[in-house]
Formats: C-alpha cells, structure tokens, sequence
C-alpha cells in the first residue's frame, strides 16, 4: 500500500496500462504537452512519446470517432474528453457506434475502448461547465459505466477498464482528484465492475451515492452518527453499468430505509432508477419511502453560495433521513 | 490469364486488362439486377425498414473497391449493397441481411444499412450520415501504427459534406497523414435537397483546403474511376496520407423506398440514364472486341440466376432465433 | 370537429402558427421540396415561399444554433430534425444553449424555439433509428418536452408550442403519423402544458404512458376489462416537462396500483422518475410496487420479430398488471 | 471635433482621426489593467472558476468592435472580457460578474466565460468551444430576414476552427448570404496545443473554400484591424454576405489562471511582447504628435482609477440573494 492523489493513482493506471499492452495508446485534448488538464496524464508523452499520448484538435466527436475505429482495428484506445460537458458534442459517437456496433455487426465488431471524461460542479464553472451525467451514459445498453470516488478505486478500475472488450465511459469527479488514499501497490490490481462496496456499516438507513456524492454520502453518516444517533449504512456503487443492486437491496433489507445521493438533477435522473429498483426488489421492507437527495433544478449557477445551495450537501442527507424516521 | 494476351489492345488503351473488364461488367450487372430485385421484394412486403438502391451509382462501387487489397479497409454509408457486393460479400447473404434473417451478413439484426463482413475487412454500413467517416481514419490510424500498410477506403455521399464530423475528420486525417481514401459519391441530392442548396463549396476545392490531394472525376465511368483510385490507393499507401476523390454520379431510383420524389423531374433522371455506366462499359467492350453479344447474355443469364439465388437463400434462411435477443450486447470475456 | 391524421394536424398548426405570427419561420433537412420525411410540412414551402420555410443542409448542430441564434433576435423559429436520433448531433446546442441561456444571462436572453422530431421504434429501422429518447430531453431544466398522442393533442399542443416563451422539444412517435382522431376546428385551440388526460377512468389499476405508449396501454386497458374484468384507468402524460403528477398521484391514491408503460428502456429511463414519484407521494396508498414496463435492455434489432420482442407490448402490460395482484 | 483640425495628418495617413486613436489607446490600456488587476484578484482568492486573460490581444477587440454600430450584434467565447468593455459594457458590472454579484452584468449567474449585456447587443460569453458560431448566423439570418441593416460579428480562436460546428456554420452563412463577420483571434494556440498540431489547414484559405472573402492581418496592430474590419462590416451590410478575418495575435498569460504553461517558453512570449500593441499606438501617436507624455500619464490615472473603482463596485456589490435560485430558469409568461 501507499498512499496517493487520485490524479495520481489514475496516472499509475495509464502508465501501467501502456506498459503492459502495445495495443494501448492514449488520445485527447491536452493530454500531452500541457500535461492534462487536471494533470492525469502528465509526464506520459515524454515517457511513452507522440504515437501513444497524442494531443488532440478540439473536436470531440472526431477523436471519439477515430478511437470507435482504432478499436475496430483491435487497438485499445483511451479517449480523453477532459470533461463530460465536452462529450456532448461526441455523443452520437458514443451512444450510437461505441454502444451498437457491436450488437448490430452480430458480434464481429468489438469496440474496447475507454472514454475519459472529467465530471462534476462545486468550481464555479457556470451551467455549461458543471454537469454530472454519469446516469445519461448508463441509460445506453452497450456502455458500461465507471465513477470512482477513492484513489484504489480509480486505479483499480481504470486498469480494469483496459482489460474490458467493451466501452468504458470512465467518469471522474472534478472534486475527487486532489483526494489521498492508500493504493496496493501489486502490478494487477484491478477492480472487478458490478461490484459496490460498502464504506461505512450501519443498520438504521442505507445511503447510496458513487464518485462524488458518496462523499456527502459518509460525511451525512458521520453527522448522524454523532448528532443523531442514527447508524447509516453507506454504500458506493462503484460502477453504474453494471449495477450491484444486490449489494443495495441486501442493505435496504436490513435497514428498511434508503436516501440515493446523486449529484445531477433529480428529474429523470439516475436516481431514479435505484429508487425504482428498490421498490421492486424490496417493497415489503421498506418503512418509508426511498428518498433522493440531488441537485436542484436549475442550470449550475456561477455564484457561489447560489451553487453550493443548488449541490446536494451532506445537510440535505441528514434532512431526508430525518424525515423519514 | 493467357486468354488475355489476344486482347491486349484495349488493355494497353486504359490499364485495364478485358479480364477486368468483364468483371466490372459482370458485377455492375449485379449489383443493378441484385437492387431492381431488393425493390420488388420491398414492394412485396418481404422488406421492411428503410432499402437505398443503388442503381446508377454502380460504377463508383465497383471501378474502386476493385482496386483495394484484401487487407485494406472498407467503411461506408447507408446506400451500402453494392459496395458490399463490390468487395465480394455474398449476395445469399446481403439478401438474407435485407430479409432480416439469421444467415444475413449480420445476422438479421443490422438490415439494409447495416452490413458488416469483418472477415473482408468490410466494417459497414452507417446509418447516421457522416458518423462513419472518424472511424474510417481510426482505422487508419490503427493500421498506419501497427506499419500494416493497409489502406482504409471511406464513401460517403455529397449530403454528408455539411455536417460537421467531415471537417473533423478531413482535418484529423491530414493532419495525422492517415492511409485513408476519402470517396465522396457525388449523386447531386441528399434526399431531397440539392447539393448546390446544402453547401456553398466546391466539395474537392473544400477538401485540397486541408492539405490533401482532391480530384473530382466521372464516377459513371468505371474505367476512369478504376485509373483515379489506383492513384488514390498508392498515394496513402505509400504514407503520403489521405487522398480525397469526389465521383460524379446520380441515382436513378428515389432516395429510399418512401420518397415520391417531388423534388427532382422525370427529365432529368432520363438524362442521366443516358450516361449508364453499365451501356457505357459495354459498348465500349463491344467496340473494342472485348465482349461480344453471347457473352453478355450469359452474363445476364448468369446475373439472372445470382440474384433469384440470393431471394431463394433469403426466403428459406431462418428468422433468428428469439432467444438470440439478449445476445452480444456486450463481449463476454474480457480480453 | 373534423377528422385527419396526426400528420395533417400537425401541419395544420404549423400552418396557422405561420399565418398568424410572421415571426415564426420553419427550418429543417428536407422540410420544402421533399414536403418533410413525414409528410408534415408537405405544401408549406409552396405557400410560405423560401424564406418562411427553409430547407437545411444536413448540420444538426449548425440548423439548431441557427434557430436559437434567431430565436434570441426574437424569431419564433420552428427546427425540425428530422428524428430524434439526429438530435443527439445536436444535443450541445439543446440542452446547453437553447436550455440555459436565459438562466445565464439572467433572464435577458429568451429562447423561443420549437425543436421537432420523430421518435420511436417498430418500424425496423435498426438500433441508431429507433430512440425513444424524450426523457432524455425532460431531464435538462430550462427545457419543456412535449410529446403528444393524438391529432388533437398533435394541433393543440404545438400551436401551445409557439406561443410559449421557452424552448420546446415536440417529439411526434412515428407510429402515431397515420393516427386518425377528431380535431377541433376553433382557430385557437391550444392544449396547455403540463395538464394530463385521463383516457380512460378505471378503479383497479393506473396505466401511465405518452406518445406511442398510451396506445399500448390503451389496448392493455381493454384486454384487461374483457379477459380479466380488471378496470384499468390509462393516463396520457402529454407533457414530461412540465409534468403533471398531481392527475397520476390522484388516480393511484385511488387503484392503489400503477404501471409505466414507455418505449424507451427501463434502466435510468424516465419512467423510473414517474415510478419514484408515485413511490414518495403515494407510498401509503401502494400496495405493489409500481411496474415499469418498456424496451427490454438491447440496442434495437433489425429483424422483424427480434424487434417486437425488444419493444413494450399490451401484453407485457397485461402480465405486468396480472403480477401485482 | 474641431482640435482634430491641427492633427490632421496622421488621419488622412491611416483614415483614423486622433479622437478615434486616443480612444484605441484608452480602451487598450482599460482592457490591459482591467485584466491584470482580475489577475491579481483572482490570485487573492476573490474570483473563482475559470478566468481566461486577453492580455496581448487588446488591439483585436478594440480595433474591431469599434466599427461596429449599436445596432450590430456580438457574439464571442469565454475570453471575452477585452470584447465586452470595448463594446462599452460597464467595469464595474463586469467586473462584478467576475466576482459573481448581483450587479454583474449577468446577475452573478454567468461568471468570467458568460458576460452578456442585451441592452449593447451583447449576447455573450460561450464556454463550449465553437458553440456560438451557429447562434450568431441565426441571429444575422433573423436580421436579414426583418432587413435591419444589422451586421453579426462573432469571435473565437484559432483553436476552435477543428471542432465541426465551425463548418456547420460557415457553410451555413454563405449559403444564406447572412450579414456575419467571423473574427478569429489567431493567438496560435488552443489550450497547450500549437495551431499546426491542430489544424491541417490555413485558417483564411479554409474559409475562402466557402466562397467568402477571407483576409489574415495583423492583429497586434489596432490601426489596421480597424481598416480590415470596416471592409467586413461594409461587405457584410451591404449584402455581400459573410467575411471572415483571422487576426493574428498572441496571448500573454496562461490559458486560464491554473495553466502551468508547459508547452511555450519564455523567450517565445518575451518575443511577442516586443510586438505590443499598445506600446505600437503609443509610439505612432507621440511620433505623429497625436499624443504627449503628459495626456499619456492622465490616461494611465483614469485607466487605474476606472479600474480602482470597478473592483470597489464588485466588492461592495451584494450577493445575489439565495431566493433567487430558482428564478429565471423558464419565462413565466407566454409571448
Ligand atoms: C445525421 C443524420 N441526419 C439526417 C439523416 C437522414 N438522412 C438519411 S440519408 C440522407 C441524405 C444523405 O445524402 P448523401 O450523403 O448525399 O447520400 P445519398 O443518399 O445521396 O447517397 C439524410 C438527410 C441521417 N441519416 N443522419
Ligand atoms: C467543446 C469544448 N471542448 C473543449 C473545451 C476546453 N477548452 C476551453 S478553451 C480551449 C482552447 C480554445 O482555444 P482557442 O479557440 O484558440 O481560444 P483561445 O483560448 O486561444 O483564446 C479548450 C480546449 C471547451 N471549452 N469546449
Ligand atoms: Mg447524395
Ligand atoms: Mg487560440
């Protein structure tokens, strides 16, 4: 074990990645000269050279198109996209050629390639710069999906990501890269997907979160548990496509109570979806029901105390929790 | 091939054997008999979906998917069936694709638009118009890489020159001196708009602007088209990156099967007609000896057979099982 | 009242919208010479003339920047993007620019536009060709999504389209184009956003669904009454955004039971927000939890029968209200 | 008016009078210590997110907008702070909106990348690169269809001529002959990325392929940014249709406030700084006698003291209230 910054741990991932499999190679906007630009990838074009850490002209569906063909070709691609607001543009390429191409082609067309992409509020970056989408990409048949919230979990995962034949849409929170924790050091650590991991044990509530919001998630548990009493399971999802939801239900089965923590707008969002799940797979456990704790319905905006009113906050956690007992 | 040295003539004339001549005859001819054939059995109601003929663009397809090795690659847009019976895909199995059965080249799940033979390097087959075009220079780029001195062939038609990923994907390949043959199939409309209505550019003067060699040739002469693409080809293949071909050519039936087609005249379309790439091969062969009038009705006779062939495979191939409907959304094993 | 189909309706509101508002103006690929894709501009151009009734280039990006660039003129441009599937090539300019300028600006900037597209599968189009997305499009605030059922909800709603100040996305189901109905003939007959119809009044369950939906829970609601004697009431939605939860929360706390029926699929679908929403407003009333019955989770087959399987049908319906009784 | 009588001279030369230079150099010189002191603002943690300086490329705004009459229209992207005060927007208001009042001009919701002032026909500020090249062809096509005599004039970088709605949208203005005029800021970089490992293309030669006149100048020379940009609004107005000018030019600083500047040395920026714009008006004015040292120091004073007094008005400036948070997410009331 040894303890490092997210950013760190992802880059250790690349590294190891590229090192291992030739078939490996790393395209995007700034990912070379400039070093990334939340400094993921840096030092690899001048470890690794022009050919495999190759900086990008700004156009995403583009990139995203030549790594969908590079991966035809039984190369194994990563994509940087910087920030899941710039995927927008690229989203034809990813929900339709990365996501089908391998269903409609009967299976003789794979597509292993993995799409990085930074998500997230909480900067002050305006209504175009503060998405957090991950569950948009999860809708897909044909995508998996991959929010790490905790360094071992990002290296982890990454490394898993290369070693999977299908697309990966590998989404990390802004506000995760500067967090520490300790890392196995072993070459082939990997992380298997569909697998939640329980962060913090507790039998009066469940509290559900992935990438950033499982955060709020332990901090909301940390309250509880000293002002309240209440003793609150917190489960992080890990990987949205697949979904462990047998993790969750065992969970809800044992609590009866479940708040989903999620970061994107509650309105047709991905909470949603577990909420549902949980309905159907636990009904007769469930004393209340499952609360949602997301982002308000408005655009992000700048200011801000006007986003930190708009970002789900470990406050509003302890809220539906205690309103639900 | 020793048949060939009493024709030699017409070989020397425009550096292509009589040999393949009668190939690009023969498989002009079935491509025209194999789509007149898909639109009587759409008619019938044995197709469904949306059906793009490609009749009387049939000499783009076959003057250059002729000239590609079997380890180059094949990428291409909706209007795909002659391209994929150009590079030799299995017109039983092109059929049974249209028919949505099991035996179809992609199983039944794809369709018309869709057709994919991976073991001929023929990778599809897009529907969304211009979404294949990055892919095409992915796939170069993977190639150009692994030093597999593979050329990758990109066709697509003049509609999709407005929308953005062209750019993206002219500039990407230029600037990265990918192997790839940008073949634009100039057939004047994209559906129903005129070209002249959807882009304020010369398409070939557009693609030279990125730095890349661009020639706007007859794409009703399979013989020219044949001579332009074998430039094109060794251009890429000897790493000086993309090459750029805009093959004049029209389309005689309506964009899809449900166009009425109030956009265009009669007229113009019998003008067109008169340019027939097929007639225009054949008399040319006539004249110069190269085929006579028993050969091509063999060949017709022979086209004729292929074609009811490919609908009897068609019919008899079974539906896909309904158990297959989970499959392959995802590779199972890793690596 | 008159009868037409839907895609008569439909053109007739484009028609009188044109003629009573010279600020509305119609842009899109193929909507003059061709007369549409679906036949609903048909005869527009001839009497609207060039400049009213724009034929596009095939740019999703560029025709809908356009139309919002206009729009903030104050234009009252109507873009049709054929389907929905072409829509994901302008997904930035939706819901980042069409959705949020008026927040950003803080209200000095308005977006009148009206987004149309096709949506929907059955008609063996393939898996990029047969979305059903218009969850997609309700989860973005800023937006309003409107997807009628019926020519007379067709007329209303999109002549209510123009007259609304904010963007709109009207998605018409395919299948509904040929759609006969009675059509109220009064020039201004608008259909508010945001009001649910109840189809049909029934007290054992509650079927909810929307566009090319209704009619399979329509169909479901009569199987069930002449096989099972079981008394369906079926909701129209008629709008995602805004979203009228108030008629589906009333009807449940009456049955007691509700279905989802949506074409899009079920994982991270919206059908998931109007099943959690019952769940937080009537959990006391449930007694099962609600259904959700929709595409099942692949990219969508070509092949006739495989189609089928994939899409919701009455009797997937039928079972699924069978199973919670 | 009536002083310009004495200095003549230097106008008939370039066709600028001294008026219009000493307001040249007196928004320059705005722009340059409004920058700085955001700078140094943002450094002492007052302003947060994204914050892209236009240090280096005054001469670009100011020599252009200043063409432009009230009743044209200006979009540009997120460096868009030199744009808006040579617009005339108020330095207090964006400076407050950096800060993220209630008086920014956008209420504190758009921030540094989203300045928007209707009332100037400022609409804005665009963070997603290339994003509001259609808009500003919508809004010229909507002009043009109400015959406004209004000209478009939309802004962006060298960076942004890759992403595809760049062609979108040049395609889409000389096909409707939209009264638009493209001004792009060649600062030769995207981010850490050098033009040439962005572009396969010259950037001017891109857009005459679109059948519009398109002129590269100097963009660290005020004067003739002015002289180019009256051609284009003139060609524009009067119906000519779109034009596009790259002008070309450097930025001093980061890309944005948390760029470590890896991929340019210092020599290469010290090397533009000899070129300055500002440092060029100066000179040519006291050469020409336009300007004196002492006119020169009070413009410096009004300058500090204007932008004294704008960080003063952002810093007094309220919060906007958390109430408002869910105001103006949609219009309330129908047309
Ligand atoms: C992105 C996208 N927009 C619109 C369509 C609908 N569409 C299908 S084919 C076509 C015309 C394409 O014309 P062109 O590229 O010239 O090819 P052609 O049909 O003439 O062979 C259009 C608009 C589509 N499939 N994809
Ligand atoms: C679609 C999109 N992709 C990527 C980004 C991230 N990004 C912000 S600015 C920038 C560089 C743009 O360069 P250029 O257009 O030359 O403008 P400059 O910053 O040089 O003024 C990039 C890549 C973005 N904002 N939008
Ligand atoms: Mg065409
Ligand atoms: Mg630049």
């Amino acid at each position: 074990m040894t303890e490092m910054r997210m950013r760190d741990a992802l880059r250790e991932a690349l590294r190891e990645e590229l090192i291992r499999d030739d078939r490996v190679f790393l395209l995007g906007e700034d990912i070379g000269a400039y070093g990334g630009s939340y400094s993921v990838t840096k030092g690899l074009l001048e470890e690794f050279g022009e050919a495999r850490v190759r900086d990008t002209p700004i156009a995403e569906s583009g990139i995203v198109g030549v790594g969908v063909g590079a991966a035809m070709a039984g190369m194994r691609p990563m994509v940087e996209l910087m920030t899941i607001n710039f995927s927008f543009l690229a989203f034809d390429q990813i929900v339709n050629n990365a996501a089908k191409l391998h269903y409609m082609s009967n299976g003789q067309i794979t597509i292993p390639i993995v799409i990085r992409m930074a998500s997230g509020g909480g900067s002050q970056l305006g209504a175009t710069h503060s998405h957090s989408l991950e569950g948009l990409y999860a809708h897909f048949p044909g995508l998996k999906v991959v929010c790490p919230s905790s360094p071992a979990d990002g290296k982890g995962l990454l490394k898993q990501a290369f070693r999977d034949d299908n697309p990966v849409i590998f989404i990390e929170h802004t506000a995760n890269y500067g967090l520490k924790g300790e890392v196995p050091e072993q070459e082939d650590f990997l992380i298997e997907f569909g697998k939640a991991s329980i962060l913090r044990e507790g039998r009066d509530v469940t509290l559900i979160g992935y990438s950033g919001s499982v955060h709020q998630a332990v901090r909301a548990a940390d309250l509880l548990a000293e002002q309240e009493e209440i003793d609150a399971e917190v489960i992080d999802l890990r990987t949205l496509r697949p979904l462990d939801m047998d993790t969750v239900i065992e969970s809800v089965k044992k609590t009866n109570r479940a708040v989903v923590v999620e970061d994107d707008w509650r309105f047709g969002g991905f909470a949603g979806e577990i909420a549902s799940q949980i309905m159907e797979k636990a009904f007769d456990w469930l004393d209340a029901p499952v609360a949602r704790v997301c982002s308000k319905d408005v655009p992000m905006p700048y200011n801000r105390n006007l986003e930190f009113a708009a970002l789900p906050s470990e406050e509003d956690v302890v809220e539906a929790v205690l309103a639900m007992l | 091939m020793s048949a060939s040295a009493t024709r030699q003539r017409p070989a020397a004339a425009n550096g292509v054997t009589p040999e393949q001549m009668e190939t690009f005859l023969h498989q002009m001819m079935l491509i025209r008999r194999f789509e007149e054939k898909a639109g009587e059995m759409y008619t019938k109601g044995k197709i469904h979906g949306f059906l793009h003929l490609y009749t009387g663009q049939e000499a783009c397809a076959v003057g250059s998917i002729n000239v590609l090795e079997e380890r180059d690659h094949i990428f291409t847009h909706y209007r795909d069936h002659g391209h994929a019976l150009a590079r030799g895909l299995d017109p039983n199995r092109v059929m049974a694709e249209l028919y949505g059965k099991a035996d179809g080249v992609s199983g039944g799940r794809g369709g018309s638009m869709h057709l994919y033979d991976v073991s001929k390097n023929f990778h599809g087959g897009y529907a969304i118009v211009a979404g294949h075009l990055p892919l095409a220079v992915g796939m170069a780029l993977a190639t150009e890489m692994r030093r597999e001195d593979a050329v990758t062939m990109c066709i697509f038609g003049d509609g999709s020159v407005a929308e953005g990923e062209f750019h993206e994907s002219l500039n990407l390949a230029a600037l990265w001196k990918t192997p790839v043959v940008f073949f634009c199939e100039n057939n004047l409309y994209g559906m129903g708009v005129p070209l002249k209505e959807s882009l304020s550019a010369n398409i070939a003067t557009l693609a030279k602007a990125y730095k890349m060699p661009a020639a706007t040739i007859n794409g009703m002469d399979v013989i020219e088209v044949y001579r332009e693409m074998k430039k094109a080809v060794a251009h890429a293949r000897k790493g000086g990156g993309p090459y750029f071909i805009e093959a004049m050519t029209y389309r005689y039936r309506a964009h899809s099967m449900s166009d009425p087609e109030l956009y265009r005249s009669k007229s113009e379309i019998a003008e067109y007609r008169k340019r027939d790439a097929i007639e225009r091969l054949k008399k040319a062969m006539l004249d110069s000896g190269a085929l006579d009038e028993t050969r091509y009705r063999e060949l017709e006779a022979q086209v004729e057979r292929e074609v009811d062939e490919a609908v009897e495979f068609a019919e008899r191939s079974p539906q896909p099982a309904l158990s297959t409907l989970y499959d392959k959304v995802y590779v199972e094993a890793g690596q």
